[in-house]
């Protein structure tokens, strides 16, 4: 046999993890807090996911949305929206869940991003993979200039992380604005899509690092939007999201172009994706 | 690395032998065709072969594979193949693709069950003798190999020039009775045939050269024949599963009886189906055919040769999807041809 | 004695395909008495017009899934008859081997799973598992065996996919046939475990006969127990034999008031095939294990205890398994060659027989110069079957009278379930009356 | 787990789809001991009104058929047609080509006015009913069924292939049939039978149904260029296919 196959790892082969808390978010939004059950390293960077895996129904790529700063265990959200997302609702507390990973080359660019402002636009469950880096720079705040959070709800309904929102609209080191789509009586804040938000942190934008990550359709407008205001394409960047198999480079199923998201990104700097038409 | 000359009756005993011994899959007759099968006897062997139905791939990427076996609550376990066996009569095209695929599955992440099939196995490439309908090898620079495999063939009329390319392959031909050192003369009918091969593998001409073509590309994205090629395919995918450099699959689990324990496999998948793309919300990134249809031609000589930083194209004009593809579109060099003649050579 | 007694056996199971009893006893007087044939009408012989002679066998295999080898034999021996196609002898030989496959299948499933329950007194196969565990496993290792000899030799279990007009698409391999050949040899001590169980119950087996008039092939040179070649025959006929073009004087459909369905007479009033029709006419061909197999349960000829149609067939398995192990050392022996098979359109019109497991099946179409189909005429066992059941009814009804309603019940189901009808494939219906 | 109650019912069909379901041999023990089969009428003497889920097996083609079913769906919480005769009409549509009177003419002569001969032109079931799942093929795959079921009773939507025949076909190393002169429906039609009619070399006749987006296009073009009508192919592809979309294209 050769000596590469002996010592690598199946690059398939999920470890076992514990679920030690979940939380229905809203109709259709998970919360979900889990350990890793081996001893070895669990070592992440903001923007990278796991493949969560449910033995008999398959696996799914979620972005870890919990901060490396916190330690011994991490957070995930995830949406139902077919089988294996089902599954994982149906979960209870201890029961064991496969991971593979942490995944993904293309990471939020903690380093780069030290002494610039930070910019972070997010619509909907877009919002779960930037929280990883939003804490991240929170907790490191003093590495990082001015940071401006945007999201954008479809509707009321929708909208998650109720408390952890309510700390960052209060605390003043973070400049946090939200805008739902469709009107709603109960609702006193902003209405409208996330782009409407863009002008407001004009000052923000400034040498900023611009975080987008959101459904399909929102990326050509907030691209629009931030082309406007002049921020240029090597400052922002792109999370994004595609079908993937193995989340390891191997099946094709993610490629953009030339790239694949799984290896690649799912983070991409959007000045590299000049020659990839299908990212937008 | 030694290189010796063994007559072909001799060459049928030692195959003989080795059936024997070993699992040996070989290039048989199939009704009018041919395709690697396991032999029974050498006489099966067709060595003077144009082309293999399917690629000698599916010996290291199954068409269906089970990856890992699973009992819900108790983790998964890694499934390997581990049966030695000797794969005769790989073509040099074909020995190309097999050397990217190593490359592919070894870059970025290593894919143990990939490359465990690989070690178990000893190539034996040989090279062409009765080039197929569609072959373009020579436009491809592919029509004869330089390594990878463990031996070369050579067919040089009433004997076989063996060369080795490994240690595996000195150990192979240390085994052959009647092998002898080949002689000059032996030699120089070889480098004859490997000659003329380079050029006759040519059914179609690629009016570029091959290491041109990511340059074509890079100014063919908005060109209308992916439109007007892609009219009429029908997204079946066969252009893909017959290519030798194709790699995509899925991955499916299924349950046993007991709903406890279980298997997840993968299976070849290609970038030409509807669905390909497909997230939850029915949101598909290349829906068009078209899309699709520029995808594939893209990956061959633009983005997989880029990827892994090949001179050589992951198109190596074996003609397989040329044959396969029922509107007859897929075959490569009309359409690289054509963007040669509407955008020229820069 | 019952004075009266009101059986309504709505969709009778275990059957495929629906068919109702109906007992009216009033005051110790017989009012009613049927077997009706509710299925619904498919209308094969309408849907072929128009269709290529090349694809008469794909449609109408779909007439009944337990016999559609069958039918597509029997359709395409009718295609060749009528366009004057020729068989070369290893597709003949292939497909007789095709054929015993699919009444091998249908046999094991008959007497296995849809007969042995009555005979253990349990409603289905199901709980017979827990009863008798080493006997359903062997009966379904049995029937795992035929369906996968029809997977090789016709491509599918169900619908065969290799018979074409002028012989089959695909040509199994020797190592192929080989093994076959030897699982088949491994299968006779199965067959004989199967046929010692069904000896252990026999005792269940009602005793009530009739005489009938029994229709099957016959096969003279070679003299042969035939399913596949021959013409037709009946133990009225005095030994003998009319070609299959004749088909029509033989099935001749008529009505009578209390009919379900169209009836079919011969020389009587009605008439029987299957199994027990075959024995009956051709015992002496058998091969020497299915001979000991009928000597076991005292099957000799001119029996006509119609509920020994079922043992008949138990003893078709010995003759099957038999003669096909000699069918294949003839094929081997020859050595398989791959056949090139092609036929082109031209008017005509022809017949094709075969015996299907239930009984002799006809198949006739007319095609015009371009090979399209213009008329087709299907006459299928199980409407052979019905006036003959219908008499058999009207016989023993009497005679059991005197037992409980759910003796008389099981004894008329089990009856009909004798017939092994497969009435889904009955192509023909008449006056259907629901009696709720 | 709680064992499930299935119901098998059979319409207008060949019951060769519950064959296969007989056919499963060791594993049909599996499955009942997996659900609870409360009414299967061609394998046992056992009925019942009260299920979980329904497999419907053959099409429908007469009005009282109509009702029967409508009766079945309000029943069953899943209702699953079994073949190609539930899931697109099967061979049953043939007779749709034809006026019902002529139909009934042909087969029954001066007979075919009798009232039990009633007949409509055949539907799919859910050309009735609502239908939650497709067990495709004439007959049925056994493996795809037995997986679907354990599927349903893991409350796991079954991945049933959204691409053409010709990918098995493909994977099994098949030389293309067309190349032979046949007329092979595999560029359309929806996979999960392994290919196996090419496979013994025999032309894919369609009982599977179309795939969801077939190309016409193509077809029109391949068979200019082999040479064939139009009509050669539509005589095909209604085998199986009348009343889908691109037969009348
Ligand atoms: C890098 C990355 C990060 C993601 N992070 C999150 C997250 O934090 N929270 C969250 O709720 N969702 C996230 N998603 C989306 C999530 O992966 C899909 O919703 C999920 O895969 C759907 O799987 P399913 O089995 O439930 O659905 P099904 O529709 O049953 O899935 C079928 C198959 O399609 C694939 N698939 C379907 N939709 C997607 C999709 N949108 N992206 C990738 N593969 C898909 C799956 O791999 C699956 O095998 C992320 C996706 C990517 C690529
Ligand atoms: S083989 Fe031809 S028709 Fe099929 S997907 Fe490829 S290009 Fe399209
Ligand atoms: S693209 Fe076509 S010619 Fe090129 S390697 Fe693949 S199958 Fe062969
Ligand atoms: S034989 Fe039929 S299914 Fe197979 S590749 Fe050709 S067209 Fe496709």
């Amino acid at each position: 046999m050769c000596e590469r196959c002996a010592v690598e790892k199946d690059i398939y082969l999920p470890r076992l993890a514990t679920l030690e808390k979940k939380r229905l978010m809203n109709p259709t939004e998970m919360y979900l807090r889990l350990s890793i059950d081996d001893n070895e390293p669990f070592d992440f960077i903001p923007g990278q996911f796991v493949e969560v895996s449910i033995a008999g129904v398959g696996e799914a790529p979620i972005t870890i949305s919990s901060s490396p700063t916190q330690k011994g265990y991490f957070e995930l959200v995830i949406r139902r929206t077919g089988n294996v997302t089902n599954a994982v609702h149906r979960m209870r507390i201890g029961d064991k869940i496969g991971i593979r990973g942490p995944l993904g080359k293309g990471t939020y660019p903690v380093e780069e991003a030290k002494g610039k402002n930070v910019v972070f636009i997010c619509g909907g469950i877009g919002l779960v993979p930037q929280r990883s880096f939003i804490n991240y720079v929170l907790d490191n705040r003093a590495d990082y200039k001015e940071l401006a959070v945007l999201l954008g709800t479809k509707c009321l309904s929708q909208r998650f992380f109720h408390s952890e929102l309510d700390v960052w609209s209060h605390r003043n080191d973070i400049r946090f604005m939200e805008t739902i789509d469709q009107t709603d009586d109960c609702w006193l804040g902003n209405v409208g899509v996330v782009t409407t938000l863009i002008p407001k942190i004009e000052k923000e934008l400034e040498s900023a690092l611009v975080f987008i990550c959101g459904p399909p359709v929102m990326y050509k407008f907030v691209l629009m939007a931030l082309q406007e205001a002049e921020v240029p394409k090597e400052r922002i960047f792109l999370n994004l999201e595609r079908k993937m198999k193995c989340g390891v480079g191997k099946c094709g199923h993610c490629q953009i172009n030339n790239y694949y998201a799984c290896i690649d990104g799912p983070v991409f700097r959007y000045s590299d994706l000049r020659i990839a038409p299908e990212a937008i | 690395m030694r290189t010796v000359t063994i007559d072909k009756n001799a060459f049928r005993r030692f195959v003989d032998e080795i059936i024997k011994r070993q699992r040996v899959i070989g290039v048989c007759a199939k009704g009018d065709r041919f395709d690697f099968e396991q032999l029974e006897s050498a006489d099966q062997l067709r060595l003077d072969y144009d082309v293999t139905l399917q690629p000698p791939k599916k010996y290291f990427l199954p068409p269906v594979e089970t990856l890992l076996t699973f009992e819900v609550g108790d983790g998964y376990k890694s499934v390997y193949d581990d049966t030695p066996f000797v794969l005769l009569g790989v073509h040099p095209y074909d020995m190309v693709a097999l050397n990217q695929l190593d490359t592919l599955f070894t870059q970025d992440n290593y894919d143990t069950h990939y490359m465990k099939r690989r070690h178990n196995a000893t190539i034996v490439a040989c090279d062409v003798v009765s080039p197929s309908k569609n072959v373009f090898a020579s436009s491809m620079g592919t029509a004869t190999v330089k390594d990878g495999f463990d031996v070369l063939l050579t067919d040089i009329g009433n004997a076989f020039v063996m060369e080795s390319g490994s240690k595996k392959g000195d150990r192979f031909i240390a085994k052959a009775q009647g092998a002898v050192d080949s002689s000059e003369k032996d030699l120089q009918a070889r480098q004859k045939i490997q000659a003329e091969n380079e050029k006759r593998l040519n059914n179609h001409k690629l009016k570029c050269e091959a290491s041109y073509l990511p340059k074509l590309l890079e100014r063919a994205y908005d060109h209308p024949v992916w439109e007007e090629k892609a009219k009429t395919c029908f997204s079946c995918g066969s252009c893909n599963l017959v290519c030798p450099t194709c790699y995509c699959f899925n991955v499916q689990d299924d349950v046993n009886w007991d709903f406890i324990s279980g298997k997840r496999q993968r299976a070849w998948d290609g970038c030409l189906l509807d669905g390909f793309t497909k997230v939850a919300g029915e949101h598909e990134f290349r829906k068009k055919r078209a899309d699709r249809f520029r995808h594939r031609l893209y990956r061959k000589c633009k983005y997989v040769p880029e990827k892994i930083s090949s001179q050589i194209m992951s198109c190596v004009g074996c003609g397989r999807c040329v044959g396969a593809c029922l509107p007859d579109i897929a075959n490569p060099v009309k359409v690289y041809n054509r963007l040669v003649d509407d955008l020229g050579i820069k | 004695m019952h004075n009266n007694l009101d059986i309504n056996v709505h969709h009778i199971t275990r059957v495929e395909g629906h068919g109702n009893i109906v007992v009216n006893v009033k005051e110790g007087k017989i009012e009613k008495l049927q077997w009706q044939v509710p299925e619904a009408p498919r209308f094969f012989e309408a849907m072929v017009r128009g269709h290529s002679y090349q694809d008469i066998q794909t449609i109408v295999s779909r007439i009944c899934g337990i016999c559609s080898i069958t039918h597509s034999l029997a359709a395409t021996k009718a295609v060749e008859a009528a366009l004057g196609i020729k068989v070369s002898e290893q597709a003949d030989k292939l497909r007789i081997l095709m054929h015993y496959s699919e009444q091998l299948q249908s046999h094991t499933l008959h007497v296995g799973y849809l007969a042995a329950p009555d005979f253990f007194g349990t409603p289905s196969v199901v709980p017979l598992v827990a009863r008798a565990a080493d006997a359903v496993k062997t009966i379904v290792k049995a029937h795992r065996i035929a369906n996968n000899w029809s997977d090789l030799i016709a491509g599918r279990t169900t619908h065969p996919v290799t018979l074409i007009p002028g012989g089959l698409t695909r040509t199994p391999t020797e190592k192929q046939l080989r093994q076959l050949q030897q699982t088949l040899k491994d299968a006779v001590p199965d067959l004989k475990k199967i046929a010692e169980v069904v000896l252990s119950v026999a005792a269940n087996i009602p005793k009530f006969e009739r005489p009938t008039e029994y229709v099957s092939l016959k096969q003279t040179t070679p003299p042969t127990y035939t399913f596949y070649h021959g013409g037709v025959t009946s133990n009225d006929n005095k030994g003998a034999v009319l070609p299959i073009e004749k088909w029509h004087d033989v099935a001749n459909e008529y009505m009578v008031e209390q009919s379900t369905a169209k009836w079919a007479k011969w020389h009587r009033d009605a008439y029987a095939v299957g199994a027990l029709a075959r024995f009956n006419n051709n015992a002496e061909l058998l091969s020497p294990m299915a001979k000991d197999a009928a000597k076991m349960f005292g099957l000799q000829k001119d029996c006509c205890n119609p509920y020994m149609n079922t043992v008949a067939q138990l003893v078709e398995c010995f003759h099957i398994v038999e003669t096909s192990i000699d069918l294949i050392d003839q094929l081997l022996v020859r050595g398989l060659k791959t056949e090139k098979v092609t036929s082109s359109p031209k008017a005509g019109k022809g017949a094709g027989c075969v015996e299907a497991p239930r009984g002799i099946l006809f198949h006739e179409y007319e095609f015009d110069k371009n090979g399209k189909c213009v008329a087709a005429d299907i006459c299928i066992p199980t409407n052979q079957n019905h006036a003959n059941i219908q008499k058999d009814f009207e016989k023993l009804l009497p005679e059991i009278l005197d037992q409980s309603e759910k003796d008389i019940r099981l004894k008329l189901e089990m009856l009909v379930r004798a017939y092994d009808p497969c009435i889904s494939c009955s192509t023909h219906f008449l006056d259907v009356q629901f009696v709720r | 787990m709680d064992r499930p109650r299935v119901a098998i019912f059979d319409f207008a069909c060949c019951e060769g789809c519950q064959l296969q379901i007989v056919n499963l041999e060791e594993e049909l023990l599996d499955l009942i001991d997996n659900v609870e089969v409360v009414e299967w009428r061609e394998a046992m003497s056992e009925q019942s009104r009260e299920y979980d889920i329904a497999i419907i097996e053959g099409s429908i083609t007469r009005p009282e058929d109509e009702k029967r079913l409508e009766i079945i769906r309000t029943r069953a919480k899943t209702l699953i047609a079994l073949g190609a005769c539930a899931t697109i009409g099967g061979i049953n549509k043939l007779k749709n080509n034809f006026e019902m009177s002529d139909v009934k003419k042909c087969v029954y002569g001066k007979s075919a006015d009798m009232p039990h001969l009633e007949t409509m032109p055949t539907k799919a079931v859910d050309e009735v009913v609502k239908v939650d799942y497709k067990i495709h093929g004439c007959p049925i795959d056994r493996k795809e069924f037995t997986y679907v079921i354990r599927c349903l009773l893991m409350g796991k939507k079954p991945e049933i292939p959204e691409w053409p025949v010709c990918v098995e076909c493909k994977s099994k190393g098949n030389p293309c049939l067309w190349d032979y002169g046949q007329v092979c429906l595999g560029p359309i039609i929806r996979a999960g039978c392994g290919a196996r009619c090419p496979s013994s070399g025999f032309r894919c006749f369609g009982c599977r149904g179309y795939i969801d987006d077939p190309n016409v296009n193509g077809a029109k073009d391949v068979i200019e260029r082999y040479g064939l009508s139009v009509d050669a192919l539509k005589a095909k592809m209604v085998l199986f296919g009348i009343g889908q979309g691109p037969t009348n294209a």
